[in-house]
């Protein structure tokens, strides 16, 4: 089959344009949502619109077919202007079957285009979705544009001669609904086309079958009276020229750290015990060992911290990765690298919580964890990723920042950018900043005098990173309080108290570094909108709307939340109020309260899912000074 | 890695300018001595040896100890020792710990140490109570022991520690009593030369918090009848006069005397330090007194590969075969270009 | 306690009002059902039980017993049953766990158990694999093995839990095979018996992410060539025609052929699941294929105080000669008046 | 020997009268420092004086004898007035070797009294001690009223004829010390010589020699002419009249374990895992089985929580005890109390930090990690001890919150309150207040309902503690998110929300219950000095003693952090300023910014010591309004 033929065949159906699209796929976990969605998305960004995801899991691994538990959802806003958020709600809503409906159909936009797999709607079907009568034909989906599309029978007939098992068959049926859908947004098959012929390369009979099925799905759009019009989004203009490619939160974290650490010299350590929504990122280090990636899937994340804060004196880049539980069981073993002054690097994906609690959903309730909770004054740096793309980026400062200060620290991402994607722009590997270890290599750089582990530089107030197997070089640290300059251990009264200061100050440094805050929007006026992490999107999205509103409102990312940067405070002073929305209780809005004195005000709402841009604009209007 | 010939050095270089602090009378300064001999023995400089501890008395060891050197947290000296040994094998390393260290807190890190089999010696100063937190019982302490946490008597059935790590998988098992510096030199060699997890446990008297815990078996006069030194490729006897030995009988072991009952050296268990089957190693693991002496030496030492050099080694094959091209990596299988 | 007189009850009885959302397919539905004909056959009823369990796949195993339950928290379970065993000794405990919960995060709490030999029945689902996180290894998997997690391969050696437990103390080792019905009957009904830690291993098949991990021993047409069902006292037969034999020679076990080399049953191993001597369940805990038949059924079965019982005598026992005057205690031996 | 007879023969030498006598005692951790220092604390008290204590322990177990890391040292502030604090500087310096002059000589006042055993200043002892000359005669030591005294050799000659050996005659010389100081301040010996009788009761040779010494101590002063008076500490006349005893915050918090346990009704389940200063929480719980107290000792602190918890579960009293690294480590499963709900106490017995840190020295720097060192929006109950006696009194209330909110209780102790020591009133076991686990019992209560784990109580929200072994009151908790009411599993987003607000709502209205806020000085004025646990009595010294110098100073104790009192942010709105001295790099400080907006200002010295009331008296005066 002819891929370019399928793109080539002029439709005989009038096209409508539209700036954006938000569509959402929606199905049983054995359905293949996330690899329909995944692919629709890189056909849509190759055509250069841009793109967000938002992947919407379920917590089983495979609840029983049908039922509400076994749900799983993908949505992608691609849009002919750049954006910054999956989007609000859906135009577009794919249900595999009546669970998926359930589950589903709120995010979908009154009037908005709803395609059903009818044959999924048996009476067994509908009683697990707790319908008592059958939706698609009494009346109750009125509200949307309704199509229902015999999926699975058209998938069956596309594939009579093939000899497949019923359950072979059941399995292309997600390529029927991709096929329907490329047409109806006139995606260019030739990815799709191109990945069906590598996945089944030695599975002709399959290869066959799924490529049959997605040409079936695409003519069934082009030749059915039921689709009147497609719908174009053009390519986006007003995206920075470049070369892009798609990319997910916990991938672009994991190229951070193989960039820093290939651009520092140093091999990475990476130690894990894997948990959602943090294991891809092992599993993407994992495949990397031609960088001199070291893994280490340990027996808990305990023995994970622990084991790169032993690379980490052995001169590699240590780096860890968990979600909340795991960050809770490693604060003591940060502890022992604050104390020890080595360069360590934590990524905490957040998720729900409060204990195991909603471990596929998003949240960002660890902030205080990250910033609190250890024993002892036990200060870290700690910085937060604002979109999936933007996860590269801050890896990569984390490990130079971890490296050049040896200093623990915690990069926080969250479930909805670990496993979202959007356009990435790449930069140019050669281009990247050094990062330079400045180990302590050699004795004559002592010039005789003792070897002193706890010397500082005066700028960064770091002390010497130590090159181990050195002679002349020897030297022990630990978790005991240290002398200054000597490292030796010491229970004196004025140096504990002077080291207490000498490691928060060592932190607070890091704040001279730090470029200038970029507020967008008018300098001061009525409302200032400071954000940290995922909610950056919905919240500036938000808040240039009603700047085209003609709203006096202004928007703040905070990427550095310890330290906070050093203008913050004079920014916030600008604004008659300050309104800090966030997915948890309101975490942020007590750090800038105690900073600052300043009666700043949260907005929440903490329910595993992303802010919409909506209910931020009416967050904002509430708050606005009368 | 290639072992670098060995120099010439003495024990006094294995010193450091830090004062001791354990208190007087303590074992700990005995083992200390021991292994600052056995390092000179052997010969590798302090500067390509790290010692990794937890917390403890014992595991105030690196700071004695002039290498390179660790004190970390309690129980988590294996994770830490591990993830140093992989990011460098070019160093020995040498891990100090106590029974509450390594068998309490920390008996996860110690058994999956073991399974992995990370190229790391690690010295188990097993004194049957906590130390450093001034006398409560340990997971090694005798079933009724009455500590400061159990003024009735303890409830809790020990471990014996050789058998744990037999369990899980170990490849080399030691034993030695504080006092006894011979075996301990030979012990500490034979685990020096060893690649992988080589475990020992060395007998060790607190004597401010449990002092004589191993006096039924340290104490000169009854050392030579309470215990038995095994030797590779050796029968095993004991006794003052060596009359003694010890014979399988199936899977049960007996003691004899030599010449009675028609019984002689023929007769005794060949120790084979290297059998591959681990179920002799855990026999002798638990083996004890009153009825049967205590192993002391070698009881196992069965090579297989280091954790550490598989997985570099797995990174290094990777890297000869694929070329590691950063802007290859960035791009991914499909970007796309822009203006 | 001395136990209620069995009452008669129906699988039925322990299903509860909750969807069971393991994956179709899943080998923990055969071993969810086994165990509530387990419970069934035993005639306790369900409000004087209580199942606990960590987090996995199998540690959903809770919601599906109407019993009392706790899922609690990854490789925590055998820490928070100790607590509620010691609190409650008159509700019998059955903790559900995973490879990677009680072996990777939690082996130490797992050790402790067996150790104290808290009496608890612990379920390993063991499917030598991550079930809910997707299919990383863990430490059952084989060396080599590829997953998510290791996509050139594993370098970890894996435990054998049996052997694991057996090295900690284990009073009572039983092991069946999801698909095997009859046995897990015979192997729970022994382990509902038993007064400390009963530790089960359980083969069972991840169908999504480690599929056919046991067919080798699980497939009909091979279970009972590759396997060995132990009974206490008989001797150890096993073959589709119950030909074939095991002896042990030494410390090591031997298979060979009834009638051939004049062999007989009379030669077999008779299988002693009470020997106090733990050498040779060691070795039953390692036997495995292709030379040796995996053993099935009750490796061990001894019996030592049970440590709630003991912690709860203490409590009595002192509680018994001792008056609880808390005016007393607030006193203390020196009060004075003032005023 | 007589104690009577020491006590009743009348002195010939004159003696002086003082309000208040700070003394520290201070030697080789060998040298039954800790030991001499209760018993003299002990007749102290007995003889109607108020007192406070201060331990200083070393790290170590038993450095070398002579060296300055094995210094041990015991202060007591004993006064015919009501006390708050060990006392800032000592009016008597007892040392037992220059190492112990080293160490300790900047905590005696100038013209102090300092009382040293010449015979421990060898040339050997010197020079570990890191002196050059030998200070009791080389004039460095002028600003002191000086006393050497031959203590070792003393001793000896006392017991010549006993044939014991010279370690156990150096082991006496403690007893020599403690007969000196007794004679000095006119204290009654007939304690110390019952404890003698007690301790040595199967050893008549010891108990002989001690006696012996002790005496000959006690003759030593009157007989000799070094010192030519003694003096007196009336009995203190505004304390509140009941029956008294002497009390470490330790073992208070062990007593208020087990009556809140009695009272409750309810077993007492004790796990911990052994850390310097908790320890003898352990050591105490585990002698006091007639109560019913189960002690466990477990493999490690998480087991030791998940233990209690589990204990929880089946209707016994679950509580755990460590310190900040402990807490650290026991923080995920802290989370799983918060979820299921379960009551449970947490005493974090605070040390200097981070990491290992100052293992014997005291800090309150782990309570952020009380309130936000957990993952998720995690909330407990959070109170904090004032003074080792209030130990009592603060345990207690853990257990009825926790009992009565299903709530997980932090409890912060420190070092100084731990290992300190003061006269506790006794309270009358049967007046105090009852504590009503109100366990779901019966399926009767249900009249046919299905059973909700998670119904609601509608004063304190609390769900129910269902009675395990129960017919029909078969349920199943765990850490995923629950539905309200029926606790089952819940991913639905409107009730994550629902459960976050719930979860902080629970502990919010323990607030409705606590007392209004006391105040010590006016109701408004210039300056509020705001502290939470050991500092109060240092701080509330102070507050006293400008009050009375006419400032407007006022001093308000925080007992409760989680949930602060309602009254608070009024309070706080009432002065000019607001002060919160803390031995923390400002922890409380940053909460009262956060909660109320307001610029309150620290104080910090974290040196591992208690603040001292001049010190403190020093930073109010600095931070009054001009
Ligand atoms: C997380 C944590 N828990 C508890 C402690 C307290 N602690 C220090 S050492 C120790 C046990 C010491 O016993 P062992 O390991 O046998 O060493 P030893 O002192 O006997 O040599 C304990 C419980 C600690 N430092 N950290
Ligand atoms: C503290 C913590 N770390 C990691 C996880 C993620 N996690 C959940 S289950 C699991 C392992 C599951 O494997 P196993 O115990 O073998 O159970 P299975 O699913 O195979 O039955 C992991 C790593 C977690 N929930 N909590
Ligand atoms: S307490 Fe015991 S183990 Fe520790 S230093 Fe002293 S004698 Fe040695
Ligand atoms: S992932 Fe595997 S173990 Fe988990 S429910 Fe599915 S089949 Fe069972
Ligand atoms: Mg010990
Ligand atoms: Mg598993």
């Amino acid at each position: 089959m002819d891929g370019q033929g399928l793109a080539a065949a002029a439709s005989h159906k009038p096209t409508e344009t539209r700036e954006a699209v938000v569509i959402r796929f929606a199905g049983d976990s054995g359905d293949g949502i996330q690899l329909t969605g995944a692919q629709f998305t890189a056909a849509s960004a190759a055509v250069g619109n841009d793109t967000a995801t938002f992947p919407d899991f379920p917590a089983e691994i495979r609840a029983p077919a049908g039922t509400l538990a076994g749900v799983s959802g993908y949505q992608l806003h691609f849009s002919s202007r750049d954006i910054l958020t999956p989007g609000d709600r859906a135009d577009v809503l794919v249900v595999m079957n009546p669970a998926a409906l359930a589950a589903h159909r709120r995010w979908l936009q009154r009037n908005g285009v709803l395609i059903a797999n009818r044959d999924a709607f048996t009476s067994k079907n509908l009683a697990m979705a707790g319908y008592a009568a059958d939706p698609l034909s009494d009346g109750t989906l009125d509200e949307y544009q309704l199509f229902c599309v015999d999926l699975s029978r058209l998938t069956g007939d596309a594939l009579q001669d093939l000899g497949l098992s019923s359950k072979e068959v059941e399995r292309c049926k997600n390529y029927f609904a991709l096929g329907l859908v490329f047409w109806l947004f006139e995606r260019k098959p030739d990815l799709v086309l191109r990945e069906i012929d590598q996945k089944f390369a030695s599975k002709p009979i399959l290869r066959e079958a799924n490529l049959r099925v997605f040409r079936a799905g695409w003519d069934y759009g082009e030749n059915t009276e039921l689709f009147r019009i497609r719908y174009r989004v053009p390519a986006a203009s007003d995206i920075a020229p470049g070369r892009y490619r798609s990319i997910s939160g916990n991938e672009a974290t994991a190229l951070g750290l193989v960039a820093a650490s290939q651009k520092a010299g140093l091999a990475l350590f990476y130690g894990s015990y894997p948990i959602t929504p943090a294991s891809d990122i092992l599993h993407y280090l994992a495949g990397y060992k031609e960088f001199g990636v070291r893994t280490f899937q340990a027996e808990d994340e305990i023995a994970a911290v622990c084991a790169a804060i032993g690379a980490s004196f052995g001169n590699q880049l240590g780096v860890t990765a968990t979600s909340g539980p795991g960050i809770a069981l490693k604060s003591e073993a940060i502890g022992l690298a604050v104390m020890t002054e080595l360069p360590l690097v934590i990524v905490d994906v957040q998720r729900g919580g409060p204990s195991t609690g909603l471990p596929t959903k998003t949240e960002q309730a660890d902030l205080l964890q990250a910033l609190y909770g250890r024993n002892g004054e036990c200060p870290v740096a700690v910085l937060a990723i604002q979109s999936p793309a933007d996860a590269f980026a801050c890896a990569y400062e984390a490990c130079r920042i971890a490296v050049q200060y040896r200093v623990p620290v915690l990069l926080l991402s969250d479930g909805s950018i670990a496993n979202g994607a959007e356009p990435w722009r790449i930069p140019d590997a050669a281009a990247l900043p050094a990062i330079d270890p400045a180990l302590l290599d050699s004795a004559e750089a002592l010039n005789g005098e003792p070897l002193q582990p706890y010397a500082r530089d005066p700028e960064t107030l770091a002390r010497p990173w130590i090159k181990l197997g050195v002679a002349g070089l020897e030297h022990r640290i630990g978790g005991i309080e240290k002398w200054d300059k000597t490292g030796h251990i010491s229970y004196d009264a004025a140096n504990h108290h002077a080291m207490v200061k000498l490691r928060q100050a060592k932190v607070d440094a890091i704040a001279k570094t730090l470029p200038p805050s970029a507020v967008t929007g008018p300098d001061s006026g009525d409302l200032l909108v400071v954000t940290w992490g995922s909610p950056w999107g919905s919240a500036l999205t938000a808040v240039l709307e009603l700047q085209a509103e003609g709203k006096s409102v202004a928007h703040l990312q905070l990427r550095w939340l310890s330290p906070l940067p050093a203008d913050v405070g004079d920014i916030l002073g600008r604004y008659k109020r300050v309104l800090v929305p966030e997915i948890n209780n309101g975490q942020l809005v007590k750090v800038l309260r105690a900073a600052y004195a300043m009666d700043c005000q949260g907005y929440q709402r903490i329910a595993g899912q992303p802010l919409t841009v909506g209910e931020l604009k009416a967050a904002i209007v509430e708050h606005l000074p009368a | 890695m290639t072992a670098p010939a060995p120099v010439a050095l003495k024990p006094k270089d294995f010193q450091t300018d830090q004062d001791v602090r354990w208190c007087p009378g303590c074992g700990d300064y005995a083992i200390l001595a021991a292994v600052q001999r056995a390092l000179a023995k052997q010969g590798v400089p302090g500067h390509l040896i790290a010692t990794v501890a937890g917390i403890g008395c014992s595991s105030r060891f690196p700071y004695y100890m002039n290498t390179f050197g660790f004190h970390s947290i309690h129980g988590r000296a294996p994770a830490i020792a591990t993830g140093l040994k992989i990011a460098r094998p070019d160093l020995q390393i040498w891990m100090a710990t106590g029974d509450g260290d390594s068998l309490s807190i920390g008996g996860n890190h110690f058994i999956h140490l073991l399974r992995r089999n990370v190229d790391i010696k690690v010295l188990l100063f097993n004194n049957r109570i906590y130390g450093l937190t001034k006398g409560q019982y340990s997971p090694t302490s005798e079933f009724g022991k009455k500590t400061k946490s159990t003024p009735y008597g303890s409830v809790d059935h020990p471990f014996k520690p050789a058998a744990v790590a037999v369990g899980a998988e170990a490849g080399f098992v030691g034993r030695f009593i504080d006092v006894d510096a011979k075996v301990g030199a030979e012990v500490l060699a034979a685990a020096a030369a060893y690649k992988g997890t080589a475990f020992i446990e060395i007998y060790q008297n607190c004597n401010i918090f449990n002092d004589g815990a191993w006096d039924h078996l340290a104490v000169k006069e009854v050392r030579a009848e309470q215990t038995i030194l095994l030797e590779h490729g050796q029968p095993m006897l004991f006794g003052a006069n060596r009359d003694k030995g010890v014979r399988l009988v199936g899977t049960r072991p007996q003691v004899f005397q030599l010449g009675h009952d028609g019984l002689g050296i023929g007769d005794a268990w060949v120790h084979d330090a290297h059998d591959a089957d681990p179920v002799r190693a855990f026999l002798l693991a638990r083996m004890e007194g009153p009825e049967f002496p205590t192993p002391m030496g070698v009881l196992r030492s069965v090579q297989r590969p280091a954790y550490d050099e598989l997985i570099n080694a797995q990174v290094a094959e990777v890297a000869a075969r694929k070329p590691a091209d950063l802007q290859k990596l960035l791009d991914g299988p499909h970007p796309w270009l822009v203006g």
